[in-house]
């Protein structure tokens, strides 16, 4: 299945895209979605041991399971404040 | 009051709103831009953030606050964008009705809100490098956690 | 910065004085004065100092601090005289470095300044009736000590 | 000698004067001052074991020596804040 994908901060930069779609194999979790970011864009695989990931607003883990039509976002850790 | 914004924080205006009859205490924190950290200048900073969840965070943060001290008023505002030496990044203001309580409840509010909401900072240093922080990553700026506006 | 005052505390001016570039976080603390306590009613505080010692006394109090912290800046305002419910009774604004530092000096201080600055307050109840605020003294005000403005 | 004291808040009040001649024998300490200032005042000497004593700017102790020309304050629990 297909999943959009929208990153953050240096995982946007290092994309080079705001929003990438991910072909992820259905009944696809976080965890097939991390592997299929690495391998689509080598040059954020440095960043994915620490990737955070959220599922609509919520944060998931790599046993979350996805759908096509929930808004996936991933980013780097948080730095606010 | 749950706010993010790109405009300079009133936060005069956020203690007011906290004020209360009701509170003997009201804590408020400001972050801000530091120029030096580890001996190495800072020009400026750029924070971005995924708004919705964002708030929602805030919103947990809050509520979360809530349930553990006896909040009469709180509030919470980030600012996005470019920031200078010395701008307020993020000012969080809590009411209680004893002093002890809203120091524990502003610095946990700072603390949860530097662990879970999704905004981050890039450090725009002055020797002309640009770099994201990221707490904990490979590439340098894992000692960046505890930096800038803190 | 150490100030006694009969007037409103400007405490939005006193924070921007120790707001600082060196700083990356500031705590501005506010006693307030509280409506009820112990489900009694207040109706206005009466502050008095001995303004030459306190004032020497908040010195003592700041320099303790700055030998405990990297304090930016600080700043204490107490202000005296009759003050209506909700009315800001003393300010203490830090700024340091990273936040925990603002947050630990900013509680000390206040901590502190109520230990041993010679200031007193006085109940004024909605009864009508008046009362010193004694802490550890014998006569029903002992446990006046974490009362009103915190 | 005669030691001219300052009280404040509810020792004031209920010494009913701002500023009080005590008479202390010489070389009177903190402690002598206490007493004379609880025969004199009877309805202080409720007060007398909670009461602080500052000479000048200081906070004094029972043992602290008194001389006639230093500024004597006496005061009960502070409450500031």
């Amino acid at each position: 299945m297909k999943i959009t994908v929208q990153l953050f901060a240096r995982a946007r930069d290092l994309a080079g895209a705001e929003h990438v779609e991910l072909d992820v194999p259905a009944p696809g979790r976080v965890a097939d979605l991390k592997r299929s970011l690495a391998s689509r864009f080598p040059q954020v695989s440095p960043l994915v041991p620490s990737l955070l990931v959220a599922v609509g607003t919520d944060y998931a883990n790599d046993q979350t399971q996805l759908s096509p039509d929930v808004a996936v976002a991933c980013f780097p850790p948080v730095s606010g404040g | 009051m749950i706010q993010i914004t790109n405009d300079t924080i009133d936060y005069a205006a956020l203690t007011e709103r906290v004020r209360s009859e009701q509170a003997g205490a009201v804590v408020l924190f400001l972050g801000t831009v530091r120029e030096m950290t580890d001996g190495r200048k800072t020009t400026a900073l750029d924070y971005e953030a995924f708004p919705q969840m964002a708030e929602a965070k805030f919103k947990e943060l809050l509520d979360e606050a809530r349930g553990r001290w006896p909040i009469v008023n709180a509030a919470i505002v980030h600012r996005l964008g470019r920031l200078e030496l010395g701008d307020v990044s993020v000012a969080v203001a809590v009411s209680t009705p004893h002093r002890q309580q809203a120091f524990e409840a502003g610095r946990h509010l700072i603390d949860r809100l530097k662990e879970v909401v999704p905004i981050w900072k890039k450090e725009n240093w002055a020797d002309g490098t640009t770099e994201w922080v990221h707490p904990g990553t490979a590439n340098g700026s894992a000692e960046c956690g505890i930096r800038n506006a803190e």
